[in-house]
């Protein structure tokens, strides 16, 4: 069977236009996608049934048995911990919210370590940004800082930037200027009509120094910023200033550098100043399928986007203090569930070492580096492949994930909404 | 030789991730970049085996020559082999220091751990199926 | 009167425990207090041993003192208006938040946060105090407004990020980032520091150590004496990548 | 079957011509009938004062720049935090609440229907997804189409069919309501950083001017059939001198429909300044509701600002970019592909500012202005002049001279002598209250037939009690007790379930999403059209087939047909 107009939820691009061979409960071929799309789809091996930790070894349990212990571990956690999100869809998202909220958990997503800082950054000054067919249709300056989209977005620059065709830009590839900031001569820098390359940490201060030179205060910038000349500087500060439509897509780059969200901070006020000028616009790269809709789930439901920490019954937030790392870190929390992730990868070891010293339950499709530190692993449908719902692509826009095969999996969100119900069950209201 | 750790994502590291336990996903998750210059200071070739050392740890990695790394600074793709040795301190941000942090680099005669065997090694239980 | 809290040993020693409810007026009425270990209410005499020396009519004159293990006791101090309290250990994360006046004096470290959203009193850290010192809350425009917040040892990142009045003095060195943001008050570091007062509007910051990395975006403007520190300092104007009317001073600068 | 009786209800019941009988209301399933049997339960309303549901026609509480609202303010989200409790979910927010808060708060002061004032068509179903989490109060969507490319080809086409056609193919796919434009034609300027500043300015590229666009769209709108008009925000919101592209707009509105006016015009405190400069603004009301005072097809809302923190919110981009630049403080802009835009920036109206102060009193002008409450109804563009919580402060302003006094004498010296509310001396009635806060609502959006804003027999029985006895208060002197008395209900009744008493939610709500699907004849449809699906697959970045609103997102979804171009 061809299914037409698939949506890849690997990354925050969520391309909507793949199309599918199916036979049975596989995927035989991928067109259209990328190759992180062909692995998603073709390539996908799944912990066959709920799996419990002995002293020894593991077992198989049943789904009731590993519902049931779930819901004993939370009921009874003084600092319970929910973790993830990022690669399941809004439905279950939402059943995760109200469960921290049932047991005063902290709950948080996986934008902790990826555009956290971002979102920290757009707290303090908001963000200019739009759909992607805005940049796709009519932006001729692109700009790549601190990201490398051929290997982290693979569709990216076809979709929507560089080489894609725009209703005021037919002719992309002449007509669009690409600028790359990088540490690293990178696949996407080679490509790129200006190359910055810069020092390891100097995202910032080139950030002001651009800011500087657009206000008009080029004269008291050094003939040097972080290894990059005053000239080129200059030169693209130019650039931008003459767009008739500027965008900067930002990465990692920013987010995980010395500063953190300040870097993030100072490219949305150069993205300022430069609105001054003429139109720009901002926007992250985001990592998972449906990272940015665990963020809008997490903000409708309990009025902030990550970190949410339901300890006093009421919502706080204070990244830093309530993030996920951090908690682990600290040894904090007394027990962990953790949905659609992989925090034993992605964790630095000691806060990843924690998940070992708690009981920790993994919702989660596949088996990853998590399954070992984990008590009680539970398979679920993978969102997108075996499970529709919601997704938010990286630029807010809400797409429906279909369901193009069964492999007779339970959703993720109906398991959580089991282990919901027990606990309202047993905790009353 | 100090350097800088910087991480990142790669196409053959989004491919695998779903297979952690593979051979495939050991090979890029425990891939270290290097300036070729810096290779040629540690005196070693393209797929020695290098160990990287922070105040956290240390982990065994296998060197890459590449052109586009900068002298100084090591790539590494964002995984369980480059969080064995970054610190969790976040500086009140909830993000650790990804792509600061600084490391030590030196030629091994250790091997290149799996993903399941760095899991044990704090505290966990691999999990192979059957 | 003294109140006495020792902290018991608890069965679960790193859950962190919120306590607002410790500030000396509380006590005027007794110590039938409520605080949180993790999602669980407790008294505060589960928590600690409570001990009350003499009487008070009127909250000023009451001293609150804690003792043993309160590393991971947040929020102590919060609103309080007079009075004092004196920790003989670290304390936790949002010591003296929202304070107003009184006295708190912190014979240990700090963790973050001590003194968020300050708007008078005064508080004392005798050892070191950890990120975002003497700031504001996320996405709020001010940081603290008034007081004044003195640590002898160093401070973390972030330290009086969005400054808006009162005065941090920090005798030790600071992460990176002091000053941050900062748009009135007073900021002065008597050591080293990384990154001084990125994108800064207003408010004055003196510098006494060595600066590194300093922020491109500054305007040097004067080379002035300043009787008080008894130095010679170089004098910015700054962040011109904002609309900066800031000052920040400096002794020696570093790499430049 | 469940069954409820209503006793002693003191009924303002405007579109029935109801004004303060005492009478009892049977209700079964749901819906409002003659009788009930005596297994009925019973309430005792002693003779308070009984209203249909409250129906806000215009405010913002659900979608993509709604949320962004809240994303990027935690310091709002310190304000009014409520824990979980009961039914209650937790709740967070002032300005900006969650989905819940927005629903229990709107409960309390007895709202049981809401049209979320904006939805980008690309973003409808994030709209929907609020809307489920929002479960006390009924709701629709104005869907925007100010910008959209189809829509303005189709007006330089002077094609009023095919406009027509393609709203009604929008509407079906994004579930949505009735036809939103927010400065239109500015919002695509916007894309490139510019705006249009009369509507006979062409838009860049696409040459059709927003009086084009508007009269198009009036048009294609009762081609449609649809059952509420075009709701437009006026060009050149918030700028001096406004008032007369709100009287230009105004005059291009033709008398189409016998039913309910042809034109809404939302929020148009914002758009009734004189003077060039911020330093000469003055009010032009008496100008703006004379033209309405003449028009009948003309119904406007207040966009009632108050003294106090909170976030403006609008498909305008440009007018918040210039907002942004007169603040200084944080802005989001979020411009939708082929179809709109949109800003947010937070603002605090302050009594120190003439020009806020002259704002608020603009707003409480139109209202004692407009002869017919019918044609001015009362809202805040929630929470853009201020969050809806105020609405009883402003149903205190406009029943009490005295209060206003009171309120006026500590305004800025320079408000006075440029606005008239000082020498306004009406003060409205409770039947005048009735009519601008749910009966007016309900004949504007053409709801009353869905059993809307009456309580006729058949109707659904959606119904607010209030804590108030019409004989004894005199809201003139007493107009604190007004304000405490709108502020929460004794009973909010929807659907015949009891969801709120004295201001506590008791019941998990179960809403109804209404949307308008319009029958157009197959030869018009847009979906069979080569050329609209070729620009549609070849510059959105979504599928088309990806693009409609399934319908599971509207759990209790009600559509409403109409047979367009008949």
């Amino acid at each position: 069977m061809i299914l037409n107009d698939v949506v890849c939820p690997f990354c925050g691009c969520l391309c909507d236009d793949l199309e599918l061979e199916v036979e049975g409960d596989r995927v035989v071929r991928v067109q259209n996608g990328c190759s992180l799309a062909e692995a998603t789809f073709m390539n996908d091996t799944r912990l066959p049934a709920p799996i419990r930790r002995t002293t020894t070894g593991w077992e198989k349990i049943s789904y009731d048995e590993a519902i049931k212990e779930t819901a004993d571990i939370l009921k009874d956690a003084d600092r319970p911990l929910l973790y993830g999100w990022s690669s399941t869809h809004g439905e279950a998202q939402s059943v995760g919210v109200h469960i921290a909220e049932r047991i005063g958990a902290v709950i948080d997503n996986t934008s902790t370590v990826c555009h956290g800082p971002s979102i920290l950054a757009i707290q303090e000054v908001g963000h200019p940004g739009c759909t992607l067919g805005q940049v796709k249709n009519r932006a001729d300056v692109i700009i790549y800082w601190g990201c490398n989209p051929i290997e982290a977005h693979p569709r990216h620059m076809s979709r929507y930037t560089t080489f894609a065709t725009g209703f005021f830009v037919p002719d992309a590839q002449r007509e669009r200027t690409v600028i790359v900031v990088d540490t690293r001569r990178n696949d996407t820098a080679n490509i790129a009509d200006e190359f910055l390359q810069m020092e390891p940490g100097g995202d910032y201060a080139v950030l002001s120094a651009l800011r500087a030179i657009v206000r008009g205060k080029e004269s008291i910038i050094p003939k040097k910023v972080a290894g990059i000349s005053k000239e080129q500087l200059i030169r693209v500060a130019n650039i931008c200033k003459n767009a008739k439509f500027g965008a900067i897509f930002f990465g990692l780059g920013l987010t995980m550098s010395r500063g953190k969200y300040k870097n993030v901070r100072n490219a949305i006020e150069l993205t300022d100043e430069l609105s001054r000028h003429t139109k720009f616009v901002i926007s992250p790269m985001r990592g998972h399928g449906n990272v940015y809709g665990s963020n809008e789930v997490f903000t409708w439901m309990t009025g902030y986007p990550f970190a949410v920490d339901f300890a006093r019954g009421i919502a706080f937030y204070n990244p830093g203090e309530t993030t996920a790392v951090d908690i682990l870190r600290r040894g904090e929390c007394d027990a962990a569930l953790i949905v659609a992730s992989d925090p034993g990868a992605n964790f630095p070891r000691v806060a990843a070492a924690h998940l070992a010293k708690i009981p920790t339950v993994l919702i989660d499709p596949h088996v990853n580096a998590t399954t070992a530190l984990s008590r009680i692993h539970i398979p679920c449908t993978a969102a997108g492949i075996d499970a529709a719902g919601t997704a938010y692509r990286m630029d807010g826009v809400p797409i429906r994930m279909k369901k193009v095969i069964e492999r007779g999996y339970p959703d993720d969100a109906e398991i959580l909404k089991k282990i919901y119900d027990r606990l309202n069950g047993e905790m009353g209201s | 030789m100090k350097c800088i750790l910087n991480t990142g994502r790669t196409v053959p590291q989004g491919t695998a991730v779903e297979h952690k336990g593979s051979d495939a996903y050991r090979t890029v998750a425990s891939a270290c970049f290097l300036n070729p210059v810096d290779m040629m200071l540690l005196g070693i070739e393209n797929g020695a085996r290098i160990r990287i050392t922070t105040l956290t740890g240390y982990v065994v990695l296998t060197a890459r020559s590449a052109e586009g790394v900068t002298r100084g600074e090591i790539f590494v793709t964002i995984g369980p082999y480059a969080n064995h040795i970054i610190s969790s301190e976040t500086h009140g941000t909830g993000m650790p220091d990804f792509k600061s942090e600084w490391v030590d680099v030196e030629p091994t005669g250790e091997s290149v751990r799996s993903v399941g065997e760095l899991m044990e090694e704090i505290g966990g239980l691999r999990y192979d199926p059957e | 009167m003294r109140v006495i809290l020792e902290s018991k040993v608890r069965k679960k020693p790193t859950l962190p425990i919120e306590a607002e409810a410790i500030i000396p007026r509380n006590f005027l009425k007794g110590t039938d207090l409520l605080v949180y270990e993790g999602n669980k209410e407790r008294k505060l005499s589960e928590l600690f041993w409570i001990f009350v020396e003499g009487t008070a009519v009127s909250p000023e004159n009451i001293e609150v003192v804690l003792k043993g293990d309160t590393s991971r006791i947040k929020r102590v101090g919060e609103y309080m208006d007079t009075g004092s309290i004196l920790i003989s250990r670290d304390i936790g994360m949002h010591c003296g938040n929202f304070m107003s006046g009184g006295t708190i004096e912190i014979l240990g470290n700090a963790d973050a946060w001590l003194g968020r959203e300050m708007r008078g009193g005064t508080i004392l850290c005798r050892g070191n105090a950890g990120h975002y010192c003497a700031t504001g809350y996320r996405g709020e425009k001010k940081g603290m407004q008034g007081g004044k917040v003195e640590v002898f040892g160093n401070t973390g990142d972030f330290c009086a990020e969005y400054l808006a009045g009162g005065e941090v003095h920090v005798h030790g060195s600071t992460g990176d980032f002091p000053g941050v943001e900062m748009r009135g008050g007073q900021l002065i570091i008597e050591g080293d520091v990384t990154r001084p007062c990125a994108n800064m509007k207003d408010g004055t910051c003196v510098i006494l150590g060595r600066v590194h990395e300093m922020i491109p975006t500054f305007e040097k403007i004067d080379r002035r004496v300043l009787p008080e520190w008894k130095i010679t300092a170089d004098v910015y104007k700054g962040d011109v990548a904002n609309r900066g009317k800031g000052m920040l001073m400096i002794k020696n600068p570093g790499e430049v | 079957m469940t069954e409820l009786l209503v006793k002693n209800a003191c009924v303002i019941d405007p579109i029935r011509g109801i004004n303060g009988d005492i009478m009892d209301i049977a209700i079964r399933d749901g819906r409002i009938v003659e009788s009930v049997s005596d297994r009925a339960e019973v309430i005792d309303a002693q003779r308070c004062l009984t209203l249909p549901g409250g129906i806000d026609s215009h405010t913002h509480v659900c979608g993509t720049k709604v949320n962004f609202g809240r994303y990027m303010s935690p310091e709002d989200m310190r304000a009014g935090r409520t824990q979980r409790r009961g039914r209650m979910h937790v709740t967070s927010g002032y300005y900006v609440p969650t989905t819940f808060g927005n629903s229990y708060r709107y409960s309390a002061m007895g709202y049981t229907t809401l049209l979320e004032g904006a939805m980008a068509p690309l973003e409808a179903r994030h709209t929907h997804e609020e809307f489920t989490a929002t479960p006390h109060q009924d709701m629709m969507a104005n869907t925007l189409f100010d910008g959209n490319w189809a829509v303005m080809d189709a007006v330089r086409e002077k094609n009023v069919k095919k406009a027509a056609a393609i709203v009604g193919w929008t509407l079906n796919a994004v579930k949505g309501y009735g036809i939103k434009l927010t400065n239109p034609g500015g919002t695509e300027a916007w894309g490139w950083g510019e705006d249009l500043t009369s509507i006979r300015e062409p838009v860049p590229h696409f040459e059709v001017t927003p009086a084009e666009i508007i009269t198009t769209m009036i048009r294609a709108n009762e081609l449609l059939k649809l059952p509420h008009s075009v709701h437009l925000h006026c060009n050149n919101l918030g700028k001096p001198g406004n008032y007369q592209t709100t009287l230009d707009t105004f005059d291009l509105v033709p008398d189409l429909n016998p039913d309910r006016q042809t034109l809404y015009a939302t929020h148009v405190q914002f758009h009734a300044y004189g003077g060039g400069t911020w330093r000469n603004i003055c009010s032009k009301t008496e100008e703006i509701t004379r033209s309405v005072n003449s028009k009948p097809q003309i119904v406007m809302d207040m966009g009632q600002i108050m003294f106090c923190r909170t976030m403006t919110m609008t498909a305008d981009g440009p007018m918040e970019f210039n907002l942004h630049c007169l603040h200084h403080n944080k802005w989001s802009n979020h411009d939708v592909e082929l179809e709109t835009g949109s800003g947010i920036i937070p603002v605090t109206y302050s009594k120190k500012s003439a020009v806020n102060c002259i704002m608020w009193a603009i707003g409480l002008e139109l209202a004692l202005l407009t002869k017919s409450p019918w044609q001015c109804l009362l809202e805040t563009d929630n929470p853009n002049g201020a969050p809806f919580v105020k609405y009883p402060e402003v149903i205190g302003l406009l029943m009490s001279k005295r209060y206003r006094d009171e309120e006026c004498a500590t305004l800025h010296a320079d408000t006075e002598g440029r606005t008239s509310l000082w020498a306004l001396e009406r003060e409205m009635d409770w039947h005048d209250i009735a009519v601008m806060t749910r009966a007016g609502q309900a004949k504007a959006l053409g709801i009353i037939n869905q059993g809307k804003g009456h309580l006729g027999i058949g109707a659904e029985a959606d119904i607010a009690i209030y804590p108030i006895r019409t004989d004894s208060v005199d809201p003139a002197r007493e107009y604190r007790k007004v304000v405490e008395g709108f502020q929460k209900t004794s009973y909010t009744i929807k659907r015949g379930r009891v969801v709120s008493r004295d201001g506590e939610i008791i019941v998990d709500g179960a809403n109804t999403t209404f949307w308008v699907n319009a029958r157009i004849p197959e030869d018009l449809r847009v979906d069979n059209d080569p050329e609209f699906i070729r620009r549609f697959q070849e510059y959105y970045t979504v599928r088309m087939s990806n693009y409609p609103v399934q319908d599971l997102y509207l759990p209790r979804g009600r559509r409403v047909d109409t047979e367009a171009f008949t």
